[in-house]
């Protein structure tokens, strides 16, 4: 395989911009954006320099590796701190590289009156640094050092303005949720290694295919739980929504184009071990379409325009993993939603972003309406991420989408059908609630604030929009212009014979599109033609409140964990005070109680003390007797 | 014992005689030794036990002991015993009500547990030899046997013995010996304190007992004019020890003719 | 007649010895009763003398008055002391130190 | 620097140094005992560069006759894991003295005493770690108690002295417990060849099964007390809670760590036998330990008490990979032992300075402190990271082998171990969010942030936190060899892959 | 019948011999020398006199007889070490008797009346006390020493009438010291009197009152052991209360109380190393093959007598009771070592006896230290904070109490070790392991000391560590180097104990 020195590059650019910031302090405040965004955007040059490379080479020698040091190595278990970058790789580092550099010089603007930019653009460094280790490490644990990395960036970014209890815990609760799911990735490694006896990708693979079925699928359920930790899946999705605690850019970053499409990355890269095992790739596939309806459902009922864009990243992750649970064929799709979804949805971020900055960081929808006027770039393109999302042609979200809906009827049998009937169903709720978000932002009437007074954003936050627009209009189109991607990433996969196809391309297009206008006609009647209340009404049906309640996934967590967590921990502090410290302390009292009664012997009179000898003796004596007996 | 087989014929008759009639006696003695009230009669029986047992002594072949612990024994120690009784007081009588609670019964327990075990004990006790008797060992005479035995075996226990006693003496010495501190006022110096003192109160010498009171016992204090009782009429150790008798009962003014002698 | 009934004899008189230390108040008398059980002791001794046919117990006993009497002397030295102090010979009131 | 013996000493004078410098002169004597620390930390260092890394034999073997009539040796040496622990303990002495600059202020006794303490519990941890008499180990092992209860008893805070005692008779307890096992293995090795103290000679003793478990019976105990396993682990909390940071930091630090070397230095290389017949048990109170611990931290309420159920659970990792019986499981443990040291030295020391500034161990006192000192919530929230295992620093390269060698042979028990990382992420964030984030609370404002001295004392321990997690070769391999030998003299063998039964 | 003059081997019987010409010297200077010189003359003479009996041991270090007193006596090695022992303890106690502040003016006068007051403003003293040391010194030696039953309870008397006597002498509390003298006397000769009749049984038993007599009838057998065991029980009886084991131990709380505190501390290690010597002696020639008989009852006492002596000392609140209690605890330690019943039984037995014996007076020296205006405090709740006020004396304290407790690098350690290694070498595993139980019970009070001392506030009622005088610090300084040095370099003093510790038949 080729070598390269210079892979590490691609995460110690960010890495030191990111510990020069931190360690600088407030002497860096001034120009620490400035050596941020160069820092990731260097990296973001170096991926583009590797993409070069690798173009040039034939399509099987495309991975590259690069052995940086030995870093773990006990016995048999030998980890190398080691970086590959295949033809996988190189589509997330340049996604990671080239939306976070956007993403950057957007944070410029948007956190120029924070206190702590510099701070924040150190995170944004460090998350690119791991993000991009998660992407390049060549063995799963070092995937899973870039797995937690992330989870701390986004840890600390979520809990960027921690000032606010509920900022603070809501980065709590989205690092104790994903540490579920890196539970998950443990017993995933912690399987590989038992059974396979590496932890490597290249290892396992050579190794899977006289890998029994069973330890397969445990890994391969394991690696889902992760997925679903970091992707906001079913049934770890609960910290997604109060994710959107953090910066805008945040969000738009990590919270739905990079960070939380790891899982995708993972089940993808792992196709060895899926492939290999039905039954995680059937779990796969439900929870993909699991949540794919939930996180859309949720948006349906979401008035905080981030919150309901999360639910959208959600559900459309939920594409994405479903894709990719149905196999070869699935993978390359999933990965080419990702990366449609990384721009538009991004875009869309960067669009709320925009809004919320003219609005004086009002997030709720019906705070807002008819700021097309006032925003009209920032309408543009939102508008071009909406019809994206939509999966209008010819825009992005048109082919990627349309391909998983499509390899989901193929899936064959009772299980296409369904699938695709899911995903169908999920398009059209897609349309419903994304059509919302636009009407209640941008047409309508002001239902604005005293306050408020909105006016476009600056070039810097523009300008970043706007390219992630065109990616949202072109990167669909360019990704499947004659296979592209799909052929690119084919070395990687296995290949399976050709399904029969249960509908024609055309046929699901068109269902599609179907479903997509009756979701917008719905909610123009719903939103347009009435007027929308500035508060939420209180009159709403069962199913919206449950879905206002994020389909009561919190309070589920509540009484199902959290509450019989916190009892047993109560009754555990207790039970160690009063029981164990207890015994200890009782046999302390024991011995002083023994003590003080038998001090009672000592009654002072000789005459007790002589009949003490006495009785001593006749003891001695009647122990004689017994023995002489 | 009959394994231990003492040759019945050793022993004669009359000293089974002797021990039937003085055993009993012996351990009723020393029964009632505890049983008394009195120490004093507790010393007397004490002095039986011991005159009882150097009968035992001198019946067993030991002449010697036997009167060593007439002389010695029962002579003097007892003596120093009934010295002391009559220096804290011989009258004093005890009570022999148990104070203690349970105690009584935990010795009577283990005394008859131990007596009792001790005699199954000694009656199962077999030594695998014949009982030899004395008549070889004191073929030269008891005494000069136990001479030879006390002068060269054990002389260096003997001499030892006198460093106890020595100590004996100088125990007794260190707790009962008051040294003299000061020097004792003379004859004339107390004769001059006398008369130059205070008050002449005194000057005349203090009030006898029993003066002007209806008894001139010593422990009758004296009658002042007054009719009080005069503290310092009697003999500072009979205060001391309490004998002294509240004199109420003697005043002139309080005479209850209806009553007999007193005591 | 047994040499062994004076054996009896003597835990007869060292078991009323003993008893007599444990039930008695009086210092003196307790202290009687010690020596009621050294006596107790001598009479074994002077009988397994007799039964050993040497003189050696005998001379164990004579030790044993000299050493009781040397016992006496400091013993009644003691109480005479303590009852001078307190004018009590009863042992139960010399109970200062306990527990 | 290859005397181990010298090394021992240099503290002693150090010790002595202190002892007399001028009474009035405080900061004299704290910089002759962090002068002495410093030495004996370079000292060792240097000690660890000469060591032969693939050597499994005993090195700078010292031997001197001290009582000969029971066969003890004043008889010292090491091998991989010891330098590992002797390094850890040495390096954090002067890391203590500096970052504890004024924790003997307010002391019962004077400042003089608390370094001439210091050093002298230096001494021991260093001889408790290099003996290889068994006798001369149970000598410092039971000697070390007594400076560490002045340090509690004398200058720590709150229930003090009762905490001291507490400490004191729990581990009086285990070690009379050892000691019993220690005559008898005395008693045995005088029926077989000759009395001796030699852990060597020792471990080829012959021994029916049963003396063989009440004798591991005996040593575990003690050992089970010191690196406080459930449920033998009441006295740590009360301990440690009322230390002063910096003897939290050697207790926890580098005194429990001698339980743990104990169990791999004595209970395997002792009694082979018993310990496989215990290791169902033991792994089991290890399991228990590691969850027990860390719902117990996210219980607390105060801040050091919270650290100190921190360590509980992490001694369980520790136990459960040393009884795991796999090279990765017990190089993990060996590693841990090293990281945990530093992980708690930072969250003790850093917690230490919080709690110095607010005069409140009570989490709930704190508040918003990332606003008002950066540096110091920093630092605490690095610790804190630290201990939850973070991938990218150290602790997490140990506690991952240690579950991934565990999984090999007890997957059971692994996994359910592996729940403790996640309550390890509540137990850490909880106070992380109640002390360092939210609005600064009252009574947070005005606390200044860390000091040069401060920062200085500091910045080594999370340099080693961070490089090792990156880089753990150097102790590795180290580490590696020793555990090797171990677990090949246990007769184990390393679990091969099984590829599913297929 | 001829009588052959006895032998007597005075080089060897010399350091008795020296101790009873002292004593003599003593009461002779008591009858003729003026008072005002009687002090420091009588102290010459008693410490001249033991440091020359000392001398004289060593010199007949190497000896060995059975014959130097008409066989009433052995001279081995044990019987140098013991007697050694005890003369070096008793040097570093009469340097606590030298105190006057502890006895009594005149313990002729009641306490409280004019005479006591007046004997107090002359300054008078009861400089019987040396002679008396003296004839309890001589006691002691002669009783490890003795070889058949008549010396031995002549030694025992010997050693025990002095320290009635002294016990009675305290200048404080006196009624208290009376009591315990009173105690101490009544159960002692009521014990005295079990021991003689226990020494008839075995006289019965074996037709012989010398030790080598006794082992050649247990040898020998015959009979049934009837007699032998009620002779071993009694005659135990007797040595145990002595050495102060449960249940005969009861008069040793009392009277370490009452008595005057340098007394206590020569009673406490002189005595228990003497009663242990002649025990050891006893049981390890004369007994010895009837060890099935004695190993059962010995082992239950020592049990007890740990535990129970451990668990009481807990609740005490005087520190000479807890230190009584303490000894009470030791005693069953030591008891173990009569149990191993080998040689290493014997070394571990004369080295504990020894550190032990150290420690003991070195603690008592310093309780002799804390006073306030009425004299010594053994009050613990008053010995609050002394570690502030004289960190030295409680940092000495501490070390002694340490030793007690068994933490290594204390001479109490090392004996424990040996003792409880030599049990267990001998099979006596209940004992080994109830010691170690009931040291950790023990060293719960030991510490409850030093919390007291180290880490409570002090209490501002008086009291106040006198400067200790410099014969007590002498005292307190070597007690307390014997005892580190005995923990950290043991190794000269038990070799030196190995190659003697063989007792002679």
């Amino acid at each position: 395989m080729t070598t390269s020195n210079s892979l590490v590059y691609l995460i110690a650019l960010p890495l030191l911009g990111a510990t020069i910031l931190l360690l600088a302090g407030r002497r860096a405040d001034k120009w620490g954006h400035i050596l941020g965004t160069l820092m990731s955007g260097s990296s973001f040059a170096v991926g583009l320099y590797q993409l070069s490379q690798m173009l040039g080479r034939s399509n099987t020698a495309r991975p590259v590796e690069q052995k940086l040091f030995e870093w773990i190595s006990v016995g048999s278990f030998k980890v190398d701190a080691g970086l590959l970058l295949d033809q996988l790789s190189i589509c997330f580092v340049l996604l990671i590289t080239g939306v976070g550099t956007l993403i950057h010089i957007y944070s410029i603007s948007y956190m120029s009156h924070d206190h702590d930019r510099r701070r924040f653009f150190a995170y944004l460094n460090l998350f690119i640094a791991a993000m991009l280790l998660l992407v390049l490490g060549n063995s799963y644990l070092n995937l899973y050092v870039g797995w937690e990395g992330v989870g701390l960036a986004s840890y600390l970014l979520i809990g960027f303005w921690n000032q606010k209890p509920a900022y603070a815990t809501a980065s709590k609760k989205a690092f104790v949720m994903n540490r579920v799911g890196d539970m998950g990735l443990s017993f995933a490694i912690m399987i590989a290694f038992a059974t396979v006896g590496t932890v490597s990708f290249a290892g396992i693979k050579e190794h899977a295919h006289h890998t029994s079925t069973a330890a397969l699928t445990a890994m391969g359920i394991m690696l889902l739980v992760a997925a679903t930790g970091k992707s906001a899946q079913f049934p770890l999705q609960a910290w997604l929504g109060d994710a959107m605690a953090g910066p805008t850019p945040v969000s738009a970053l990590i919270h739905a184009a990079t960070m939380v499409t790891a899982g995708v990355y993972l089940i993808t890269r792992s196709n060895f071990i899926f492939d290999a095992a039905p039954t995680a790739q059937l779990l796969v596939v439900i929870v993909g379409a699991i949540t794919l309806l939930f996180g859309a459902l949720i948006g349906t009922a979401k008035d905080d325009i981030k919150k309901a864009l999360a639910a959208s990243t959600m559900s459309q992750i939920g594409y994405m993993i479903l894709g990719a649970g149905l196999g070869p064929v699935g993978y390359a799709f999933a990965i080419m939603h990702l990366l449609t979804h990384g721009f538009f949805k991004a875009g869309m971020f960067l669009g709320a972003g925009s809004v919320m900055h003219g609005m004086n960081d009002e997030v709720n929808m019906r705070k807002y309406g008819a700021l097309r006027k006032f925003m009209p770039i920032t309408f543009v393109t939102f508008g071009l991420g909406y019809l994206a999302i939509l999966g209008v042609p010819p825009f992005a979200g048109f082919y990627s989408k349309d391909m998983i809906i499509e390899t989901a009827f193929n899936a064959g049998g009772i299980k296409g059908i369904l699938l695709g009937s899911v995903t169908l169903l999920g398009a059209g709720i897609t349309a419903f609630y994304m059509t919302r978000v636009m009407i209640l932002t941008f047409t309508g009437k002001a239902r604005w604030d005293e306050e408020a007074h909105p006016h476009e954003s600056p070039l810097l936050m523009w300008l970043p929009m706007a390219i992630l627009a065109i990616g949202s209009v072109s990167s669909g189109y360019l990704l499947s212009r004659g296979d592209a991607l799909v052929n690119w990433l084919s070395p990687l996969f296995e290949h399976h014979g050709e399904h029969e196809e249960l509908l024609a391309p055309i046929v699901v297009s068109a269902l599609a599109l179907g479903m997509v206008a009756i979701g917008v006609a719905i909610a123009f009647l719903k939103y347009s033609r009435q007027e929308v209340a500035s508060v939420a009404p209180e009159n709403v049906s069962v199913f919206t409140k449950i879905a206002r309640e994020d389909l009561m996934q919190d309070r589920f967590n509540e009484a199902v964990f959290m509450r019989p967590g916190q009892q047993l921990t109560q009754v555990l502090v207790k039970t160690d005070e009063a029981v164990i410290d207890g015994a200890v302390r009782g046999v302390g009292k024991l011995a002083m109680g023994s003590s003080s009664l038998l001090r009672g012997v000592q009654s002072g009179f000789v005459r007790s003390y002589a009949a003490l000898i006495f009785v001593g003796a006749a003891l001695l004596i009647a122990a004689i007797w017994v023995v002489v007996q | 014992m009959v394994d231990l087989a003492i040759a019945v014929g050793q022993t004669q008759t009359p000293e089974a005689v002797l021990f039937w009639v003085l055993a009993p006696l012996t351990v009723a003695a020393a029964l009632a030794m505890l049983l008394v009230k009195k120490a004093v009669h507790s010393a007397i029986l004490m002095a039986s036990v011991m005159i009882n047992l150097a009968i035992f002594y001198i019946a067993q072949d030991a002449l010697f002991l036997g009167i060593v612990q007439i002389v010695v024994y029962t002579g003097a120690v007892m003596m120093l015993f009934l010295f002391i009784l009559m220096l804290v007081g011989v009258d004093s009588s005890d009570s022999l009500t148990e104070t203690i609670p349970g105690l009584r019964p935990i010795a009577i327990t283990a005394a008859v547990g131990f007596g009792g075990l001790m005699v199954s004990l000694i009656g199962r006790a077999t030594l695998g030899r014949s009982a030899i008797g004395l008549e070889a060992a004191n073929s030269n005479g008891n005494v000069k046997g136990i001479a030879q035995l006390l002068f060269s075996t054990y002389v260096w226990p003997f001499e030892v013995v006198s460093a106890l006693l020595i100590t004996a003496a100088l125990g007794a010495m260190v707790l009962a010996h008051h040294q003299s501190l000061q020097l004792r006022p003379t004859q004339r110096q107390l004769s001059t304190q006398r008369f130059r003192g205070a008050s002449l109160a005194n000057a005349a010498g203090l009030p006898a007992p029993g003066v002007f009171a209806r008894h001139n016992a010593v422990d009758v204090p004296a009658l002042l004019p007054d009719g009080t009782p005069a503290a310092n009429s009697i003999n500072a150790t009979l205060q001391a020890r309490g004998d002294m008798l509240t004199s109420g009962t003697f005043e002139l003014g309080k005479v209850d003719t209806s009553k007999g002698e007193e005591k | 007649m047994d040499a062994a009934n004076y054996l009896y004899l003597s835990v007869l008189l060292f078991t009323i010895g003993a008893v007599g230390v444990v039930v008695r108040r009086n210092a003196i008398v307790v202290f009687m009763c010690v020596e009621l059980m050294l006596n107790a002791a001598n009479l074994a001794f002077v009988t397994f003398s007799r039964i050993n046919g040497d003189l050696n117990g005998q001379v164990v006993a004579f030790f044993t008055m000299v050493v009781a009497a040397c016992e006496v002397v400091v013993g009644l030295a003691i109480i005479v002391t303590i009852y001078r102090s307190r004018r009590s010979a009863s042992v139960d009131d010399a109970s200062l130190l306990k527990r | 620097m290859n005397s181990l013996i010298l090394l021992m000493l240099l503290p002693i004078i150090g010790s002595i140094a202190v002892a007399v410098t001028p009474k009035t002169k405080e900061v004299l004597t704290k910089q002759v005992a962090l002068g002495t620390t410093v030495v004996v930390a370079l000292a060792t260092i240097a000690m660890a560069v000469n060591f032969q890394r693939d050597n499994v034999e005993l090195q700078f073997v010292e031997k001197y006759s001290w009582i000969p009539t029971f066969g003890i040796n004043f008889a010292v040496g090491i091998d991989g894991l010891a330098l590992v622990l002797i390094l850890m303990s040495t390096i954090l002495a002067p890391i203590v003295v500096l970052a504890g600059w004024n924790e003997a202020h307010g002391g019962r006794w004077s400042v003089k005493t608390f370094y001439i303490l210091i050093l002298v519990l230096e001494t021991m941890m260093i001889g408790v770690f290099v003996a290889t008499d068994v006798f001369l180990f149970y000598v410092i092992f039971e000697a070390m108690l007594i400076p560490v209860y002045f340090l509690i008893g004398g200058y720590g805070s709150g229930e003090r002295s009762a905490a001291a005692v507490k400490f004191l008779i729990y581990s009086l307890f285990g070690g009379l417990l050892m000691l019993a096992s220690i005559i008898a293995l005395y008693v045995m090795s005088g029926a077989q060849g000759g009395h001796t103290f030699d852990l060597q000679a020792l471990s080829q003793l012959q021994m029916s099964s049963t003396t063989q478990n009440f004798l591991f019976l005996g040593f575990f105990i003690a050992f089970a007390i010191k690196a406080p396993l459930w449920p033998l682990h009441t006295w740590l909390p009360d301990a440690a809670a009322s230390a002063t940071p910096g003897t939290s930091v050697l207790l926890l630090g580098v005194l429990d760590k001698v339980g743990t070397f104990g169990m791999i230095r004595y209970c395997l290389t002792l009694f082979p036998e018993a310990s496989k017949t215990f290791t169902p048990l033991i792994m089991v109170l290890a399991v228990i330990s590691i969850v027990y611990g860390a719902i117990l931290a996210i219980g607390q309420k105060d801040l050091k008490r919270l650290i100190a159920f921190t360590s509980i659970s992490h001694f369980g990792f520790i136990t459960m990979g040393i009884f795991a019986m796999t090279s990765q499981g017990h190089s993990g443990a060996t590693l841990y032992m090293f990281n945990h040291g530093f992980s708690t030295a930072a969250l003790f020391i850093v917690g230490g300075w919080m709690i110095a500034r607010r005069g409140s161990s009570t989490i709930a006192d704190f508040g918003g402190l990332q606003r008002v000192t950066p540096v110091m919530a920093w630092s605490f929230f690095l610790a804190g990271m630290s201990s939850l295992a973070l991938p990218g620093l150290s602790s997490f390269v140990s506690e991952f082998l240690v579950l991934v060698g565990t999984f090999t042979r007890y997957p059971v028990h692994a996994v359910i171990a592996t729940f403790g990382i996640v309550l390890a992420a509540l137990y850490i964030l909880i106070p992380v969010q109640k002390a360092l984030h939210g609005p600064t609370t009252p009574g947070n404002e005005g606390l200044s942030d860390l000091n040069l001295r401060e920062k200085i004392a500091i910045a080594p321990v999370i340099a080693i936190i961070i490089a090792l997690g990156f880089y753990p070769s150097p102790l590795l391999n180290v580490i590696n060899p020793a555990s090797a030998h171990v677990i090949a003299q246990m007769g184990f063998t390393d679990p091969a892959p099984t590829n599913g039964d297929k | 019948m001829e009588f052959s003059a006895p032998v007597l081997n005075y080089t060897l019987l010399s350091p008795m011999l020296i101790l009873l010409g002292g004593a003599l010297i003593g009461v002779l200077v008591e009858a003729f020398m003026s008072k005002a010189l009687r002090p420091i003359t009588q102290l010459s003479v008693t410490l001249g006199t033991l440091v020359l009996a000392l001398v004289q041991v060593w010199k007949v270090r190497n000896e060995q007889s059975v014959s130097a007193a008409m066989g009433s006596v052995v001279i081995d090695g044990p019987a140098v070490l013991l007697q050694a022992s005890i003369i070096i303890i008793s040097i570093i106690s009469v340097l606590l008797i030298a105190d006057t502040e502890h006895f009594t003016a005149l313990a002729a006068s009641l306490p409280g009346s004019d005479e006591e007051r007046h004997a107090l403003q002359t300054g008078n003293q009861v400089t019987e006390v040396y002679p008396l040391t003296l004839f309890a010194v001589a006691g002691m030696l002669l009783f490890p020493v003795s070889s058949d039953l008549i010396t031995l309870f002549v030694a025992l008397e010997m050693l025990s009438l002095p320290l009635y006597l002294m016990a009675g002498l305290s200048r404080r509390r006196r009624l208290a010291s009376q009591e315990s003298a009173l105690k101490y006397f009544l159960l002692g000769a009521f014990s005295s009197a079990f021991f003689l009749f226990g020494a008839a049984f075995l006289y019965g038993y074996s037709a012989s009152i010398t030790f080598s007599g006794i082992r050649d009838a247990v040898v020998g057998g015959g009979g049934n052991d009837v007699f032998l065991l009620i002779g071993i029980a009694f005659l135990s009886v007797g040595l145990l209360f002595k050495v102060g084991a449960v249940p005969f131990h009861a008069w040793s709380p009392d009277v370490y109380q009452g008595a005057p505190t340098p007394v206590t501390a020569f009673m406490a290690a002189a005595t228990k190393v003497a009663a242990f010597g002649a025990m050891l002696r006893i049981y390890y020639t004369s007994f010895a093959n009837a060890q099935w008989s004695w190993t059962p009852m010995l082992t239950i006492i020592a049990i007890i007598t740990m535990v129970f002596g451990s668990l009481v000392a807990i609740a005490q609140r005087d520190v000479k009771r807890m230190l009584a209690y303490s000894s009470i605890a030791h005693a069953g330690f030591l008891l173990t070592g009569v149990i191993a019943l080998n040689k290493a039984g014997l070394e571990a037995s004369l080295f504990y006896l020894f550190a032990y014996g150290i420690t003991t007076v070195g603690a008592f020296a310093i309780v002799t230290l804390v006073r306030d205006s009425a004299g010594e405090v053994t009050d613990l709740n008053r010995w609050k904070g002394l570690g502030k006020r004289s960190p030295w004396v409680a940092t000495a304290f501490a070390g002694f109490l340490l030793s007690f407790a068994g933490i290594p690098l204390t001479s109490g350690f090392i004996g424990k070790f040996s003792i409880f290694s030599a049990a267990y070498e001998s099979g006596a595993r209940s004992v080994v392991i109830a010691g170690v139980l009931s040291s950790a019970i023990a060293a719960f009070f030991y510490i409850r000391v030093i919390v007291l001392m180290f880490f409570t506030d002090p209490v501002e009622d008086g009291t106040s560590v006198e400067i200790p005088s410099s014969l007590t610090s002498i005292t307190v300084i070597f007690s307390l180097i014997v005892t580190i040095a005995l923990g950290v370099f043991p190794a000269p003093i038990l070799n030196f104990i190995s190659n003697l510790a063989t007792f002679i038949r």
